[in-house]
C-alpha cells in the first residue's frame, strides 16, 4: 500500500467499493443505523458548541468531521469491549450507549468525569496526551489474565504519538500480545501544530517497528473504518496482539472553543475537507441506491433535534456540585485529615450563613 | 500600561534580540504564539530556528532543550499548562537539576521552563495546578514567580541570564492584570523578596497571583485598624528570608497565603524557618493559608478551593486571636 | 530473625497466596527476584502471568498497572531504585493519585508502588535519594515506610488491601537489618504512628532509616541525663500527628530526623502542624536534622550528607538551648 | 536485508568480506590500530572489574565483548563530533581520548561524572535509562543552527529502546532531520531481562515508523561497526537526518559486578558468543593475512599491561573529594543559602576537630 493509499469502502462520491482484506458483511438497516449514528452525533457535537457559545459550557472539544472514524470504530465494538476516549470521542461515547448529558459535565466544570465507565465500558475523558494508551494496554492484560473473550481499544491523537507514554503502551502491548487495538484519528492537526511537526512518515507505518500491523483507512468512511476495527478487534480477540488503525480525518473545528485556527490554518483547507464529509457519502450512498428515502432522512432530523433539546435542557438543569464533593471521593478508604479539613470548611462557610462575618 | 502576559512577550523579546543564543521552544509557540499568546508575533520576527514549535512531548522539549544548552544555547521551554509538566519530571530533576553538579561545574544549563499555573480560570482538569512544591524542593533547580507587569518583564530577562536553570511560573489568572513597566532598568535582582506595603501588625506573604489578593486582604485590614506588611516572595528557590524574618520580628505575627495545597506547600517551609529564627518574637504561630489537600476541584467549585480574601481575614482573625 | 528485605518477600507471598487478584510487577522482578532479591521465587512459585517481568519503562509500568487495577486487579509494582520513579511521574500524579476523584468514587485504584529509597549503601548517582516530598505532596497518594521487619511484613500487605493507591517506600541500607516478626496479626494499623520509646524531655520524630539512628541518639542521651521520647511516623500521607502533638506537649522540645532535604522536606510540614497545635507548650522551635539541600552526593561523601548520630545530638543541644 | 541477516564485513573466522553499501576504504595500519584499540580497552575493563573485586570501586559496569561496537563506531567519528554515553561505553571513551582513570572516579564513588565533556566531546556517562538520547537530538539541533558540519552519536541499550525518551528523541530528531546517529548495542540482556521482552521485532526496524533508516550491523564485527557508523555520520552531515544503528552483541560478563547472570541465563549462551568475539577475529585476520606478527602482539599486550598498571596506580592514589564538594557546583550563580548550609556543615566539623565534642 502506497504512502497515500488508505483503505476505502465508500468513496466521497457515495459509491460502494470493495476491499478483498477487509470485507464487510453488512446490512442495509445496519447501513442506515450507523447513517442515524452520524447525524445524532454531529448534531449532538453542534448543539454542545452553542451551549458553549452561550456559556452554559466553559469549553468543548468538536467532534465535527470526526464522525465516521468515531461511529464506524464504536459499532465495531461487542459487548465487554472497553473504550479508553480522549476528550473528543463523544461518537464512541454515544455508539457506547453513555447518556450524552453526561459528556457535557467536565466541560461545564459541575466534574471532571461525570460517569462511571463500567456502566458501558468506557473510560473518562483524558485529558493528558497519551496515557490513556498505557491503561488500555493494561486493562487488556487483564482481560488476558481474566481469559475473557474481549479486546480493548484506545483512542488518542496525531500529536500523541510524539508522547513517550504512546510508544511505551505500543511495546507493552506488543510483547505482550495484549488484546488492544490503538486507534489513532489522524485529524491532522495538533492544536496549531500539521501533522508534519510530529512525523515525516505515514502514522500507521509506525507499528511495524514494535512488532505488530498498521493500517491507514479512511476516516471519513464509516463503512471502511467499521471494517477495519473489526478486523482488528477479531485479531486481538484471536490473542494476535494489537493493531494499530490509522483514521484519516480532519479536524473541520477549532481545535476547541478556545482556540481560533485562522491564525495557523487556510480556509482553503477546510473547504477541501467539506467535499469528504463523513454524513454526505453515505447519505447520498443510500439516496442513490434508494435504500432512504426522505422520510427516512426528516425523521432522523427530528430525532436530532428532539435529543438536542433534550440536552439542551438536561444541562440547564444541571445541578451544580456540592461543595463537599471538594473533599469527597479523594480516597476511597477514610481519611481523617481530609474529614477534619472538610468539616472545618463547612463549619467556616456556616459561619458566614450564620451572619458571623465581620 | 501593559498586561502580565504582554511584558512576558516584550522580555522575551528582549532577550532574543540582545543574544543570539536564546531560543524558545514549546508545543504551539510559534503561528499560534502559544494557547495564552504570550510567544506571539516571536516567530515571525526571529524564525522558525529560533522560536521551534515542538512534537508534542514535554520530555522530549526538555531534553533537547538540555541538549541545546550544552551546546551554548540558552532555551525557553514553555509547558502549555502547570498538569502537563509532569512528563518532562525525570529530565527536569534527574537531568536538568543535577547536571551543573554533576559535571563539578564544568556543564552550564541555562533553561528557563516557563510555567503557566494557578487556577481561577475556569478552566478543566489539569490546567489550574499550583505544583511549585515539586520544584523548589529539587535542590539545583532554581523558581520563582510574578505577580505584576513590571516584574514579569524583568524576570523573564533575569530568568534567562542566569547560568541555572530556572522554572519561571507564570500566574495565569493575573496574565491580563495590566499596569506601568519601567524598561529602563529592574528594581530588584531575580532572587530578591519585595515588601510591597509596610505595616506593624502583621506580615501577609504571598507570592503570584494571590498578591494581589493579599493587597486587598491589607485594605481591609487597614480599614479595620490593623497594619499588615504585605511581602511578595517572588523567589520560591531559593528563598530570600532575612526581610520576612525582619518583619516577623516587627510584627509577630505572619499569615503565608498561597493557592497550592498547604499540605508541603511552600508555607510549611516558610513557617518552619521564621519560628526557627524569630522562635522569642511570635506572638502568635505563623498560619497558612492555601489550597485544599485535593485535586484542584471542577471550575464550578474553585471559588471555594482558592484561597481568597474571606479565609485570609479569617486566619488573620486567629493570628490575633493567640 | 528475618531481614526487613525477606519480611516483605514473605508479605507479598501471603498478599499473592491470599487474593489471586494481586499481581507483582516490574523490571527484573522474575527470574533475579529483583536486584534486592525482594520479590526472589515468586514467580517460580505465582507464574509469569502474576509476577510480570516488564519492559524497561516506568511510565509503562505504572500506566499498565493502572489498567490492570481498573479491571479490578491489585498491582505491586517495584520501582528498581528511587531515582527512577520519576519517568512514572506523570501517570502517579495525573493519573494514580487523580482517578479516584475524577471519576467521583467510581473507580477504584488499588496500586501499590514499592520504592527502595535513601542512602547509606555506597551507591551510584539516582541510586540514594529520599523523594517522598514530591509523593505526599500529591493528594489522592497515600505514603507509608517502615523501620522494622515487622512493620515491613504487616505494612506492605495492609498496603495491598487498601483500596487507595499507596507509596511504599522501603528504607534500602535497612533491608539487611534483622527482628523477630509475628505473624499472628499487626500491632497498628498501616496509617498509624508508633511511639517507639517514652520520654519526657524531648520528642524525636523520625521514620525509615534513620528510625534506628533515633533509638540510638535517644540511648546517648539518656547517659546524658536527658530522656527522649522517639516516634516512627510509618506514615507520611496522611500523617498521624495525634501522639506527635501529644508529645510535644509534654516534652515541649521536638527534634525531626529524616535522610531528605529539609527544605520542603516532610519536616516542614510537621514543625508547622506542631507549632500550630502546641505554640503555647513549646520551650524551643521545633527543629530538623535532615539532608542537606543539595543532590545526593558521591558515596565516598554520603557520610557526611547522611544525617547520622552527631548531627542530632547536635540539633538536641540546640534544642535545649532555647 | 531478512530479520537475521546483518552487515558483516569481518566473519568469525577472520576472513575479509565485502558489503556493497558499506564499502569499507582502510589502510593496513588502521585495522592494526583498531586491534590495538580493542585489545586496550578489553584490558582497561578487565584491570576496572579487578579493582572492583578489590573494593577499589564501588561498582563498575563492564563493556565485555562489546569492544568492536564501542571502538569501532567511537573510531568513525571526526573531531568535533559530539558522543553521548551511557554508563559503559568504555571503548568510546578510549577512542575520543577520555584518560582512562577518569572513567573510574563515578563507579569509586569519588564524583557523578568526572570529566569535562567539552574536552574530548564526549559527554558525562548517564545512568537514567535513555535520557540522553534527547540530549542527543538537542545537541544536534544546536549543530544545526550553528550551521557546523559535525554530528552527535547517542548511545543506549536494548532495554532503553522501551522508554518513552528515546522515542520521544526518534520524533524530534525526524522532524527537525537532526545531525544525530542513534547507535543502539542490543547486548541481548538488561540486566536480567532478554531482548524478548522489550521487542518481538528486530529493534533496527524501529526507525523506519519513525521516518529515518534503520541498519543492524554485527556489532563484533570492528570493521562492519565502523564502516556502517561512518556512512551514517556522513548523512547525518549532508542534513539527510538521523540513522538508527543496532549493533547486535552481546554482554559477555553481568551486568554490572553487583549482578549475578547465573540466575538468570544459561552458561552455554555465553560459550556460544565466545566463538564471535570480536578481538580474536580481527587477530585471526591480521595473522592469517600476513598483515601482523607475534611482535606486533606482544608489543601491544606490553602496552596494556602497562595502561593497567598505571590506571591502577591513578585509581589508588585517586584523592577523595573534599568535604566542600557537596555544596559546590550545585548551582553555577551564588546561592546563599547553600553557601549558608556549607559554613554551618564546615563551622561543625571544626567542632569536632577543636574537641568540642561531648
Ligand atoms: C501532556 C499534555 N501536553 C499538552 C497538552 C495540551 N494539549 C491539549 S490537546 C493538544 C493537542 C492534541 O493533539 P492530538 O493528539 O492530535 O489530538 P486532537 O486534539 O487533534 O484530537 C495539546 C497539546 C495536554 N493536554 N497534555
Ligand atoms: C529509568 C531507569 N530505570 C531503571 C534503571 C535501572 N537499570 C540500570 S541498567 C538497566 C538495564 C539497561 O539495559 P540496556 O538498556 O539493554 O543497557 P545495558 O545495560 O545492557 O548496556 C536498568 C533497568 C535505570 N538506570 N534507569
Ligand atoms: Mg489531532
Ligand atoms: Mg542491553
Amino acid at each position: 500500500m502506497s504512502e497515500l493509499q488508505l483503505v476505502q469502502i465508500l468513496s466521497p462520491e457515495g459509491e460502494l467499493l470493495t476491499d478483498p482484506e477487509y470485507p464487510l458483511e453488512i446490512s442495509t438497516e445496519e447501513i442506515r443505523a450507523l447513517y442515524r449514528d452520524l447525524v445524532m452525533v454531529r448534531r449532538f457535537d453542534v448543539e454542545a458548541t452553542a451551549l458553549q457559545r452561550q456559556g452554559e459550557l466553559g469549553l468543548w472539544a468538536q467532534s465535527l468531521g470526526q464522525e465516521a472514524a468515531q461511529v464506524g470504530s464504536g459499532r465495531a465494538l461487542i459487548p465487554g469491549d472497553y473504550a479508553f476516549p480522549t476528550y473528543r470521542e463523544h461518537g464512541v461515547a454515544w455508539a457506547k450507549g453513555v447518556p450524552p448529558e453526561k459528556l457535557l459535565g467536565m466541560y461545564r466544570g459541575i466534574n471532571h468525569g461525570g460517569w462511571n465507565p463500567h456502566d458501558n465500558d468506557f473510560h473518562l475523558y483524558t485529558l493528558v496526551i497519551g496515557s490513556q494508551t498505557l491503561h488500555a494496554t493494561g486493562y487488556a492484560m487483564g482481560i488476558q489474565r481474566d481469559k475473557s473473550n474481549n479486546a480493548v481499544i484506545a483512542y488518542f491523537g496525531d500529536g500523541a504519538t510524539s508522547q513517550g507514554d504512546v510508544n511505551e503502551a505500543f511495546t507493552f502491548a506488543s510483547v505482550y500480545h495484549a488484546p488492544v487495538v490503538f486507534f489513532c484519528q489522524n485529524n491532522q492537526w495538533a492544536i496549531s501544530q500539521p501533522i508534519e511537526s510530529q512525523t515525516k512518515v505515514a502514522l500507521y507505518k509506525r507499528a511495524a517497528g514494535f512488532g505488530f500491523p498498521g493500517v491507514r483507512v479512511d476516516g471519513n468512511d464509516v463503512l471502511a473504518v467499521l471494517a477495519v476495527t473489526r478486523v482488528a478487534l477479531a485479531r486481538a480477540r484471536a490473542g494476535e496482539g494489537p493493531t494499530l488503525i490509522e483514521a484519516f480525518t480532519y479536524r473541520m473545528g477549532a481545535h476547541t472553543t478556545s482556540d481560533d485556527p485562522s491564525r495557523y490554518r487556510l480556509a482553503q483547507e477546510l473547504e477541501e475537507w467539506k467535499l469528504k464529509d463523513p454524513i454526505a457519502r453515505v447519505k447520498s450512498y443510500l439516496t442513490r441506491s434508494g435504500l432512504a428515502n426522505e422520510d427516512f432522512f426528516a425523521d432522523i432530523e427530528k430525532e436530532a433535534e428532539a435529543m438536542a433539546s433534550k440536552l439542551r435542557g438536561d444541562i440547564i438543569d444541571a445541578e451544580d456540585p456540592y461543595v463537599e464533593a471538594i473533599f469527597d471521593h479523594v480516597y476511597a478508604e477514610p481519611h481523617p485529615i481530609l474529614e477534619a479539613e472538610k468539616n472545618a470548611y463547612i463549619n467556616y462557610l456556616e459561619s458566614f450563613a450564620e451572619g458571623d462575618m465581620k | 500600561m501593559i498586561t502580565i502576559g504582554k511584558a512576558i512577550n516584550m522580555g522575551l523579546r528582549r532577550a532574543l534580540t540582545e543574544d543570539p543564543k536564546v531560543l524558545v521552544m514549546g508545543e504551539d509557540v510559534g503561528k499560534l504564539g502559544g494557547v495564552f499568546r504570550v510567544t506571539e508575533n516571536l516567530q515571525s520576527e526571529f524564525g522558525e530556528d529560533r522560536i521551534i514549535d515542538t512534537p508534542l512531548a514535554e520530555s522530549g522539549i526538555l531534553g533537547t532543550a538540555i541538549g541545546l544548552a550544552l551546546r551554548g544555547y540558552r532555551p525557553v521551554c514553555e509547558i502549555q499548562f502547570d498538569g502537563f509538566v509532569y512528563p518532562a519530571f525525570d529530565q527536569i530533576t534527574s537531568q536538568l537539576a543535577k547536571m551543573h553538579s554533576r559535571s563539578l561545574g564544568t556543564l552550564k544549563l541555562p533553561v528557563v521552563v516557563r510555567i503557566p499555573y494557578g487556577g481561577g480560570i475556569g478552566a478543566v482538569e489539569h490546567h489550574s495546578e499550583s505544583n511549585e512544591t515539586y520544584f523548589a524542593h529539587t535542590a539545583g533547580l532554581r523558581v520563582v514567580t510574578c505577580s505584576n507587569p513590571n516584574d514579569a518583564y524583568w524576570m523573564i530577562q533575569q530568568a534567562i541570564q542566569s547560568d541555572d536553570p530556572v522554572i519561571f511560573f507564570e500566574p495565569k489568572r493575573r496574565y491580563w492584570d495590566k499596569a506601568e513597566i519601567d524598561e529602563a532598568a529592574p528594581s530588584l535582582g531575580l532572587h530578591e523578596t519585595r515588601t510591597v506595603q509596610e505595616g506593624n501588625d502583621l506580615t501577609l506573604i504571598s507570592y503570584g497571583p494571590t498578591v494581589r489578593t493579599a493587597i486587598e486582604v491589607a485594605a481591609v485590614c487597614a480599614k479595620e485598624g490593623r497594619s499588615v506588611e504585605v511581602m511578595d516572595l517572588r523567589t520560591l528557590s531559593p528563598l530570600d528570608l532575612a526581610p520576612v524574618f525582619e518583619s516577623a520580628q516587627k510584627t509577630g505575627r505572619v499569615v503565608i497565603l498561597h493557592e497550592a495545597p498547604t499540605f508541603l506547600g511552600l508555607g510549611a517551609e516558610i513557617a518552619s524557618q521564621i519560628t526557627e529564627e524569630c522562635f522569642y518574637s511570635l506572638d502568635a504561630p505563623v498560619l497558612r493559608v492555601g489550597g485544599f489537600n485535593v485535586p484542584y476541584p471542577p471550575a464550578r467549585l474553585e471559588e471555594h478551593y482558592l484561597p481568597d480574601l474571606d479565609r485570609t481575614l479569617d486566619a488573620i482573625d486567629r493570628a490575633f486571636a493567640f
